[in-house]
Order: structure tokens, then C-alpha cells, then sequence
């Protein structure tokens, strides 16, 4: 049979046959899933350390984990930069305002249609504007969640149009009472739990290598029997279900919502920058990204309330520049070259 | 090109009229021809000559303008690239493209997961791949990230990626080109044993060493047409197929020199 | 004029040439042959700096080449017509021709009109639309307005009808007489060898053969590096 | 009928100003391939420091625009020779998130420096306006589309005559094979950024006059941006104009015959609708999209 590599000195490597352990299936290891669930128990046990101010910071946290980690299948898989993912935010919130408050429904039930719902947009929108690359899918998704929130700030009968939309929670005329503090911190908790849980079984599943070498090369992805539009919407409208849910959630939490907040690019970008600095394509990232942004933010917005936002642009920018692969890309990378330097990072892009 | 007495067996792909223009370049015009179970043909041309058009074309990477592409008999005109995968047509890229951010094996595992046969289950697919990888000699570097492979090892993944498909047609687009000497006799050892199980290949090179060892039949393409095919040492003395390549003067040189001998 | 000593290059980890000798003296046509993928277009990719030099040196008129950017090896008086030519396509052939002329505000479009008259009448053409051969001609008077001490042609012949290389390859002495050295990277054996003094081929990354035009074009090896029959 | 003509005509002067607003945005996507989320930063930007030179110096917008021009030049020639060149080959994302730092950073500095109150530029010149028959002329947004008309044609002709203008159009076309006739790309990069900020910094202090402004509205004209080089294509310098007078031509009859404030909503479906089906816009160049990097 063909001589084995070892033989062929090349000049930079020599292959060395050592003998290969039989390397278990990266989905087999069990120390993530350990890992995943210990955190949760630990989250639930911090909820009881925590007073009302602190226990909403964490919540919102978890929020953005959930978000920054259903963006990560689409744009850190996959690598369609989406910039328009607010739109299952928004859809998902303003379907459970509007079945509540008009139809009495109960939030649960409320809470798996609007995430379908999301999901379905995700599905009808994914086929046309997935075909786009760049920042023809960027600003062709961006476009999609600016017209959805002009259409939602147009139908007011509906949507309450500009004035917002309150969802009855007290009283009555309430089909669910309110969760309070503590049950939206769980709540959220549990979404969090989900988005990571999705995106760690996508990232090791048939699935989720379809994504990553469409990612790659999606001409070779083609032509290795991944059926590359099929996967492509898949993705999508997994992100636009996870996003979706949170969207409903979110909703439920405020009370009366309004259109420009349900739909505000921030909170796309946040969500991009989150995974970006986390470390786009792997399901550390995302989740590092968003504790650490949203705590960043969180204590900049109390201890330098006007500048907080100048302050944020500033990071991100020194993160974009300094860590364009993000932190647990660059870790990883650097642990296995041993090279360190931020420098070669830098350099990595530059003209 | 069908075999001479035996009952005319569906050939692997048959290729009819087949052409691309883009805009206004004819990139490859009326190509027809026919590949039999088992055999080898190899294409040659000099660069521009259309050959990556008329692989892109069969794969269905680019829709033909016209002519018909027939895999086992089954009209796959400009069916999607995974139709064409999944028809068991496998092909190697002549810019090596190895899946980056997984490993060796996991590039490898694609093609058995997504495959004709594909398996939905991960360890099955994972030991399938270190079997192929096996095959062609890099077991060693299954857990290695594919960016650190040689330009010889690189080729080897793209071998393997294709061989995970189980393909019946198996479509080799210039796998020996950068590869120095030493590196090209273990390469050809690799295909000639794939040709000894009956694999049918296309494989198109500009290392003719490769072409004269691995080729039944050998087919000209010259500025998007057929020059002319048939044995392989023929072809390759046919001075129009050596003025494609040196140029015309030379041809005349060369008579007029040989003249005077 | 241009020294090549011991030059390997490559593309990130992989290595395509190694240790390549080479040399071009003044006003002296080089031919550089080779079957596709030898890396001929990566030498001259190497020598105008649009990849590194990783091992060896290249020193024009003395100064070294390798280390310095793009345009800096321009200044030095080295103009490199890349593989599938890169006109402007959306620009005049005035324009193309002025951007030529970049480094020096060479607006002297004449001498090089000269040197391929067709261009003369085709100036306000855009480029984009013009055949494969009046393409090449403008891609050498690009060149050419930067008033270069060597100009480096890559695949010359690539998509053109034999008559109009002839036409092209022609005009390449009358470039020498005027000063500018030339190193011709071709498939076309033969235009290239009938044109240049000395020549080089190129087989997987080394240099396998060098010498006088004239008698590596009666030498056997030469077909056989190209079609492998020994 | 004198309404459809009036609407017309405000559309049309409408259109002109927002080319002015995106010309800088269209042209830095063009030749860099960078989508500049901070435009309507630098717009804003320009129209502040109009005010606070009229506020201070009594000096007509007319006159400080030239001023706005020019610092927003250095800013963008520093912006880009100092950050968005060490991340120009990186992924587009890092470009985009790149620049929303950067207007995150240009809209709470503005927030700081000037207040969110909205401001407008006064001047004795603005308010008239001149009657046609029954038709209204306001002289204020006549004057902003005539500077608007006159920047874009100047800048064409200075990109298509001038050496300068030539190399922009060179490097944006094939990066490598202009950099293979000696032009320092770095440099022309940043000239392109910092003429871009100049031109917006025009169409701020435009803005300015004619309408009221505050930190806020720079998201608006980011978008803005976005629709109309979308629309008109890239790789044309007419491109902007196009897409800015078809924009404002729309949302003037829009604004009179479409109940409510459907108009964005319409603008955004134009916006994906020519993405889809025709990415290289109304008169736009198909061979941008295959541009070559080096």
C-alpha cells in the first residue's frame, strides 16, 4: 500500500507515528456536559446570594448568553454574517403581546407559537436572502428587521403601533400571572441552558460539521453531498426559533413594549460583538463574550452613566483589532503554537 | 470507446455536445464522449484549454449552456453539486480545500456522513474515516488540524475526502501538480491500486509522467474543444498536441530539423 | 542587473520554489520556461514582493529585493506584468496607460503607442472590452510607462492565437535596444527561446535547465520536461 | 396637479442633499469594501460643527461647511491610516463592528459635547423662498441641492481627470495591480476615507440648514446611506445621485398619497428587493463584485 507519510522528509515537518490513542468522538467526551450542567446548578444557587438589583443584571445576562449563542449557529458556524437577527427578537415578542392581549392565551403556550412563528419567518426569509454573501446578507438581513419594525409601528389596531403594547399580567384579565423577578431569572436561566445546549449539540453533530464546512468552503461542501441551501435555512431558522423565544420572554418581562426597542439593531450588534470577542464558531466563545460584555456594560452603565456608551465603542474596537478571531480561538491556537503575541494577531489583517 | 465485443455496458458518464459560455467566451464547446465501468481516462491541454470548466460542469458546480451530462445512464444535467455527490460521483479540488477549524478525520467524516451511504451516526462515520485515512497513508495525522499538512499530505486529504463518498466515478483534478518527484510515485502507487478495485477516474494533469502511467485512454482539450483522444502514447506524439503545448514553431523545427537528419 | 541567489518562496507553509539561480544582465532578453505549476509565476511573484522571499537573495543593480513592499521594488525600477494581466477593465486604455506611468507622472504616452501602434487609435477604448492579444499589448505599455530598468512579462501567450504572440514577441528586442531588460516567463517554448539570449526552465520549484537560447531549443530535454516522454 | 409638481420638486431637492449624505458611504464600499456604519456619525458631526462655527463666529454655513469639510478629512484619513487599515482583509464583520465602535464612540462624544437638544443652523437665507406660479421654492433646500449637485460633479470629474482621482479608482478596482504601478495603497485608502468624512461633513452642515438635527439622527442616516448606495450600485460615482434622487423623489409622493408612515417600510422592501435581483444597482458596475485583493 502507499508508503505512510512519515517517509516523505519534508523539509518543514517530519510526521512522527507515534502510537495514536483512538481518539474518542469529540461528542462522547463527557467533561462538557458535565461541565454545562454543573453551571447550571451553580447559577441556581446563586439566584438565592443575590438582591433584586444584582438578580436582574444576571438575568439580563443570561439573556444576551442565549442571544449570543443562537446568533453564533448562523454567524459563527455557518459564517452568514447576519445583521438583521433582532427581527425574530421583535417577531417573537410582538407575537406573545399580541396573542395575550388579544386572545387571552396563557404565556407558555404564547411562548412555543411565537419562537414557531420566528422560526417559520426565519424559514420563508432564509431561502432568498441566504443565496446573498457578505455585506449583500448583511445589510440585506439588517433591511429586513428595519422594514419589520416600520410594518409593526404601522399596524396599530394590532400592535399598539408606536405607543407599544401592554400584556395584562395582573388581576383577572391576566392569563398568566406576572413570574416576577425570580421566575424570569430562571426563565432565562433555562434559555440560556437551551442555546448553549443547541449549540453544543449542533457543533458536534453531522449537522453542525455540514455548517462548519460550508463556513469553510461552500463549493466543497457541495460537492461532498451536504445539501448547502437545505443546511443554510436549517440554521437560520434554528437561531430565528432560539432568538424568538427570547424575544417572547423579554416581552412578557417588560410588560408594554414598543416597537423601536424590540427591534433595535443594538441589540443585533450586541449580539455579534458578544460572539466575535467570545470567539465566533466555537460555543465557549459566545457564552465567555456574553457574560463578560453585558457585565462590562452593565457596570459602566452605573458608574459612568453618560460615557458608558463611548466607553463600549472604544472596547470594541481594541477587541476587534487586538483579538479578531476572539479569546477562546486565539487561546486555543496559541496553546497548541505556544506563540503568544498579540503582535502577529495584529498584523494577521493589516494592509 | 465502448469495449469491443462485450454487450455495451451503461458507461459511468456520458458527456454529450457538452459547452459553457460565459458571456462572450465559449469556455468549453460540443465536448461528447463516454467513460466505461472501470477505466481510466485522462485529459491533458495546456493552460485555459477548459478542462476545470468541463469538471466544474460534470459536478455541477456551473450549469452547462448546453449538451447533456449522464451519470449511470441518469440524466444529471445541471443538477446540484450534492445530487451529483450523492449520484456517487466524488472530485478532488485542483486549489486544495481543506476544512480548517476540524480535524484530518472530521474533513474526511463528511464525505462518509453525507455520502450515497451516509450513516447519521457520528462514531460510525469517525471510524469509517480513519479507515480511508488509512488507506491513504495518513493515519498518523487524523487529529491534526489540516492547515499544518504538507502540499503532499494536503493532496492525500483531498484523495481521502473523495474516497469517503464511496464514489463509481472519481474525478481528479491536477492531484499531482506541486508535488516533487518523490512525492509523485507514491501518489500514482495510490491510484493504481484504486484503478485494481475497479474505480472509474478522470483524471486531469499536466504531469504527464502521471497521465502515460494511470491513463486506458487520453483525451486533448484545446481552447474549449476536443483536439483529438485515444491511446495514450498516440496522443501524446500527435504534433497538433505538441504544437498546443510548444507552440507551432516548434513542430516545424522539429520536422524540419529530423528532415535534415 | 537583476542577481537571483539561492531563492526559495512559497505560499505560507508551502514551499514551491527551492534555491533558484538566476540572472539577468542589461538590456538582455531572459526567457523563463517551464510545464504549468513549476512555479514560474511564483518567482516573479517573489521578485516584485507580492510574496515574501523565504530563503536566498535577489539584488537588483546591487540593491536587495527581498524584504521591501510592492511599490518600493516598483521604485527600484523593476515593473512586473502579472499572470492574466490585470488591466483596469473598467478604465480607458489612456487611463491604464497613465496609471502606468504612476511613478514617474510619465505622461508620454507616444513612445510606448511606438512600440504597438494598434493602440494608437484605440486609446479611449475601455479596456475591459479589448481581445486577449491588444490586452497584452496594453499590459506591456503599462509596464513600459514606468520607464523600468527590467520589466517581467508572465504568460505572454496565455489565451492567444500564435499569430498575434509572434506580433507581441517581436516587439521585445526593440524594448531591450531601448534599455529595458526583459525576463519572459512563457509556455510557448519556442516564441520565448526564439526571442531571448539566455534561458532558464523550470521544473517543480528548480532550476533543471539554463544556457543559450539557441541550443536549449534543439535540446531533447527540454520536450521531455514538458511532455515526459524520456 | 400643483401638488403632485410641488412634491416633485421637493422630492427632487430632497434627493439631492441625501446623494450628498451617501456619496462618501457609496465610494468608501466601493473602492475598499468597507460598510462605514459611522457615516451618519460623520454627517451629524459635520453639521454640529457648522453650528458651533455660526453660533460662535457668526459664520454662514455656506462658509463653515468648507471648515467642517476639512477637519473631517484629517479625522478620516487618521481613522483609517490608524484603525480600519489593521483589519482591511479581515472577514466584512470585523470592518462593520469596527465602525459601530467607532459611532458609538462619535454619538456619545456628540451626546457629551453639544447635548441631545436638537439644534438647527440659523441663517437669513434659509426661510425664504421663492414663488413659481402657485409652485413654493424653498430657497434654503434649493441652495443645499445646488452645493449638493455641484460637490458630486466636482467629484467626478476630480475622480475621472486627476491623478489622484485616477489611483482611487485603480485601487478600488484591482488593489494588487495597482500597487504593481507603484501606488501606495495605504495611503490612497485613507484619502478615500477621509474625502468620504469630508463629503459628509458637507451634507451635515446642509442638513443643518435646511433641517433640525441632534446626536440621534445619525443612526438615520446611516441607514439612509445604506438604501441609496444599495439602490444606485457601486462602481458608478453618478451611483449616489441616482439612488438619492430616487429616494427622495419617493418618499415626497409617498409622503403624499401613502396613508401614514408606510414610506420606510416601502424604502427597506426596495432595499432587499434590489439586493435579490439585481446587487449591482440601478446604474452600478457588475465587475466590482469581483474585485481582486492582493
Amino acid at each position: 500500500m502507499g508508503t505512510s507519510s512519515a517517509d516523505v522528509s519534508t523539509p518543514a515537518r517530519v510526521a512522527t507515528t507515534t502510537a495514536r490513542p483512538r481518539a474518542e468522538a469529540r461528542w462522547r467526551r463527557p467533561l462538557p456536559w458535565a461541565a454545562g450542567a454543573l453551571v447550571v446548578l451553580a447559577c441556581l444557587g446563586l439566584q438565592t446570594q443575590l438582591y433584586t438589583g444584582q438578580e436582574r443584571t444576571v438575568t439580563t445576562i443570561f439573556m444576551f448568553v442565549a442571544l449570543a449563542q443562537a446568533w453564533n449557529i448562523i454567524g459563527g458556524f455557518t459564517g452568514y454574517a447576519s445583521f438583521g437577527q433582532v427581527v425574530f427578537f421583535g417577531l417573537g415578542g410582538y407575537t406573545t403581546a399580541v396573542v395575550m392581549y388579544h386572545w387571552q392565551w396563557n404565556f407558555w403556550l404564547a411562548l412555543v407559537v411565537s419562537g414557531l412563528l420566528a422560526a417559520a419567518f426565519g424559514a420563508l426569509i432564509g431561502l432568498p436572502l441566504l443565496r446573498l454573501k457578505g455585506h449583500y446578507f448583511a445589510i440585506a438581513t439588517l433591511g429586513v428587521a428595519e422594514g419589520m419594525r416600520e410594518v409593526v409601528t404601522n399596524l396599530p389596531d394590532l400592535t399598539g403601533g408606536g405607543a407599544g403594547i401592554s400584556i395584562p399580567t395582573v388581576g383577572p384579565g391576566a392569563p398568566t400571572a406576572y413570574l416576577g423577578n425570580d421566575g424570569f431569572y430562571i426563565l432565562f436561566l433555562l434559555l440560556a441552558a437551551l442555546a448553549v445546549l443547541s449549540a453544543g449539540l449542533v457543533s458536534r453533530s453531522k449537522f453542525g460539521l455540514a455548517l462548519r464546512a460550508i463556513n469553510q468552503d461552500e463549493a466543497a461542501a457541495g460537492s461532498m453531498g451536504i445539501n448547502t441551501t437545505l443546511a443554510k435555512v436549517a440554521a437560520f431558522t434554528l437561531s430565528g426559533f432560539l432568538v424568538g423565544l427570547v424575544g417572547a420572554s423579554y416581552a412578557f418581562q417588560q410588560v408594554t413594549i414598543f416597537p423601536e426597542r424590540l427591534f433595535d439593531v443594538d441589540i443585533t450588534v450586541l449580539m455579534v460583538v458578544m460572539v466575535v470577542i467570545g470567539g465566533s464558531g466555537t460555543v465557549l466563545g459566545p457564552l465567555l463574550g456574553a457574560v463578560a460584555l453585558q457585565y462590562l456594560s452593565e457596570y459602566l452603565r452605573q458608574h459612568y452613566t453618560n460615557l458608558h456608551t463611548f466607553i463600549l465603542g472604544a472596547i470594541i474596537i481594541v477587541a476587534v483589532i487586538l483579538l479578531p478571531q476572539g479569546v477562546v480561538n486565539y487561546a486555543r491556537e496559541a496553546a497548541r503554537t505556544r506563540d503568544f503575541s498579540l503582535l502577529r494577531n495584529v498584523r494577521r489583517y493589516r494592509l | 470507446m465502448s469495449e469491443g465485443g462485450a454487450a455495451p455496458e451503461t458507461p459511468v458518464l456520458d458527456v454529450r455536445g457538452l459547452g459553457r459560455r460565459f458571456g462572450g467566451l465559449q469556455a468549453l464547446a460540443d465536448v461528447s464522449f463516454t467513460v466505461p465501468r472501470g477505466r481510466t481516462l485522462g485529459i491533458i491541454g495546456p493552460n485555459g484549454a477548459g478542462k476545470s470548466t468541463f469538471i466544474n460542469l460534470v459536478t455541477g458546480h456551473i450549469r452547462p449552456t448546453s449538451g447533456r451530462v449522464l451519470i449511470d445512464g441518469r440524466d444529471m444535467t445541471g443538477a446540484r453539486p450534492w445530487s451529483v455527490a450523492r449520484a456517487g460521483v466524488a472530485r478532488t479540488f485542483q486549489i486544495v480545500k481543506p476544512f480548517r477549524g476540524m480535524t484530518v478525520r472530521e474533513n474526511v467524516a463528511v464525505g462518509i456522513l453525507y455520502g450515497p451511504e451516509g450513516t447519521g451516526i457520528m462514531s460510525h462515520a469517525l471510524t469509517a474515516a480513519d479507515e480511508v485515512l488509512e488507506q491513504v497513508g495518513l493515519g498518523a495525522l487524523a487529529d491534526r488540524p489540516p492547515g499544518e499538512l504538507t502540499v503532499a499530505d494536503a493532496r492525500r486529504l483531498e484523495l481521502a475526502k473523495a474516497l469517503a463518498l464511496r464514489p463509481r466515478l472519481l474525478l481528479l483534478d491536477e492531484v499531482m501538480a506541486g508535488l516533487r518527484h518523490r512525492e509523485i510515485e507514491p501518489s500514482l502507487a495510490l491510484i493504481s491500486s484504486l484503478k485494481k478495485q475497479g474505480m472509474t477516474i478522470i483524471a486531469v494533469e499536466h504531469v504527464m509522467k502521471a497521465i502515460l502511467a494511470i491513463s486506458d485512454e487520453v483525451l486533448v482539450l484545446h481552447r474549449g474543444r476536443v483536439l483529438t483522444s485515444g491511446e495514450p502514447d498516440a496522443v501524446l506524439s500527435d504534433p497538433r498536441v505538441i504544437e498546443a503545448y510548444l507552440g507551432h514553431r516548434y513542430v516545424k523545427r522539429q520536422r524540419a530539423v529530423s528532415r535534415d537528419a | 542587473m537583476l542577481e537571483v541567489a539561492g531563492l526559495s518562496a512559497g505560499y505560507g507553509r508551502v514551499q514551491v520554489l527551492w534555491d533558484v539561480e538566476l540572472s539577468v544582465g542589461q538590456q538582455q532578453i531572459v526567457a523563463l520556461v517551464g510545464p504549468n505549476g513549476a512555479g514560474k509565476s511564483t518567482l516573479l511573484r517573489a521578485l516584485s514582493g507580492m510574496i515574501p522571499i523565504s530563503a536566498g537573495q535577489a539584488s537588483f543593480r546591487g540593491l536587495e529585493v527581498g524584504g521591501r513592499s510592492i511599490e518600493q521594488i516598483v521604485d527600484l525600477g523593476i515593473a512586473h506584468v502579472p499572470e492574466g494581466r490585470r488591466l483596469f477593465p473598467g478604465l480607458s486604455v489612456r487611463d491604464n496607460l497613465r496609471l502606468g506611468g504612476w511613478r514617474t507622472d510619465n505622461r508620454d504616452i507616444g513612445r510606448v503607442v511606438e512600440l504597438f501602434p494598434l493602440l494608437g487609435d484605440r486609446l479611449n477604448q475601455i479596456a475591459g472590452s479589448m481581445s486577449g492579444g491588444e490586452q497584452q499589448m496594453v499590459a506591456i505599455a503599462r509596464g513600459l510607462m514606468g520607464r523600468p530598468d527590467l520589466i517581467m512579462i508572465d504568460e505572454l501567450s496565455l489565451g492567444l492565437a500564435p499569430m498575434i504572440v509572434d506580433e507581441i514577441i517581436e516587439r521585445l528586442p526593440d524594448i531591450a535596444a531601448a534599455g529595458t531588460s526583459v525576463l519572459l516567463v512563457d509556455q510557448d517554448v519556442d516564441a520565448a527561446l526564439s526571442v531571448a539570449e539566455r534561458a532558464y526552465v523550470l521544473e517543480t520549484g528548480h532550476i533543471v535547465l539554463s544556457g543559450n537560447a539557441a541550443e536549449l531549443l534543439a535540446d531533447q530535454r527540454v520536450r521531455e520536461s514538458y511532455l515526459g516522454i524520456s | 396637479m400643483t401638488a403632485f409638481v410641488q412634491a416633485t420638486l421637493y422630492g427632487l431637492l430632497q434627493g439631492g442633499l441625501l446623494a450628498l449624505v451617501a456619496v462618501g458611504f457609496s465610494m468608501v464600499w466601493g473602492v475598499m469594501n468597507v460598510i462605514n456604519v459611522a457615516q451618519g456619525a460623520f454627517v451629524v458631526l459635520g453639521a454640529y460643527i457648522a453650528f458651533a462655527l455660526n453660533s460662535t463666529l457668526g459664520l454662514d454655513p455656506l462658509l463653515g461647511m468648507f471648515v467642517a469639510a476639512a477637519v473631517l478629512f484629517l479625522f478620516g484619513y487618521a481613522v483609517q491610516r490608524g484603525l480600519i487599515n489593521l483589519v482591511i482583509n479581515a472577514p466584512i464583520y470585523l470592518t462593520l463592528l469596527l465602525t459601530f465602535g467607532l459611532d458609538l464612540m462619535l454619538v456619545q462624544g456628540m451626546n457629551i459635547a453639544f447635548t441631545a437638544d436638537f439644534r438647527s443652523i440659523p441663517t437669513s437665507w434659509a426661510g425664504k423662498s421663492l414663488a413659481l406660479g402657485d409652485i413654493r421654492i424653498p430657497l434654503g433646500r434649493l441652495i443645499a441641492f445646488g452645493v449638493a449637485v455641484a460637490v458630486t460633479l466636482l467629484l467626478v470629474a476630480m475622480v475621472t481627470r486627476t491623478r489622484t482621482g485616477l489611483s482611487i479608482m485603480a485601487t478600488g478596482m484591482d488593489r494588487g495591480a495597482a500597487r504593481l504601478m507603484g501606488i501606495r495603497a495605504r495611503h490612497v485608502y485613507a484619502l478615500t476615507f477621509g474625502l468620504a468624512a469630508a463629503l459628509a461633513g458637507l451634507a451635515g452642515a446642509m442638513v443643518g440648514t435646511v433641517g433640525t438635527f441632534n446626536p440621534a439622527a445619525a443612526a438615520g442616516y446611516t441607514l439612509l446611506s445604506f438604501v441609496i448606495a444599495v439602490l444606485g450600485g457601486l462602481g458608478n460615482m453618478y451611483g449616489a445621485l441616482v439612488g438619492g434622487l430616487v429616494i427622495g423623489l419617493v418618499e415626497a409622493w409617498a409622503g403624499q398619497y401613502l396613508p401614514g408612515t408606510w414610506v420606510n417600510a416601502f424604502a427597506f422592501l426596495v432595499l432587499i428587493l434590489v439586493l435579490l435581483f439585481r446587487p449591482s444597482g440601478l446604474v452600478g458596475r457588475p465587475f466590482y463584485a469581483s474585485r481582486v485583493e492582493v
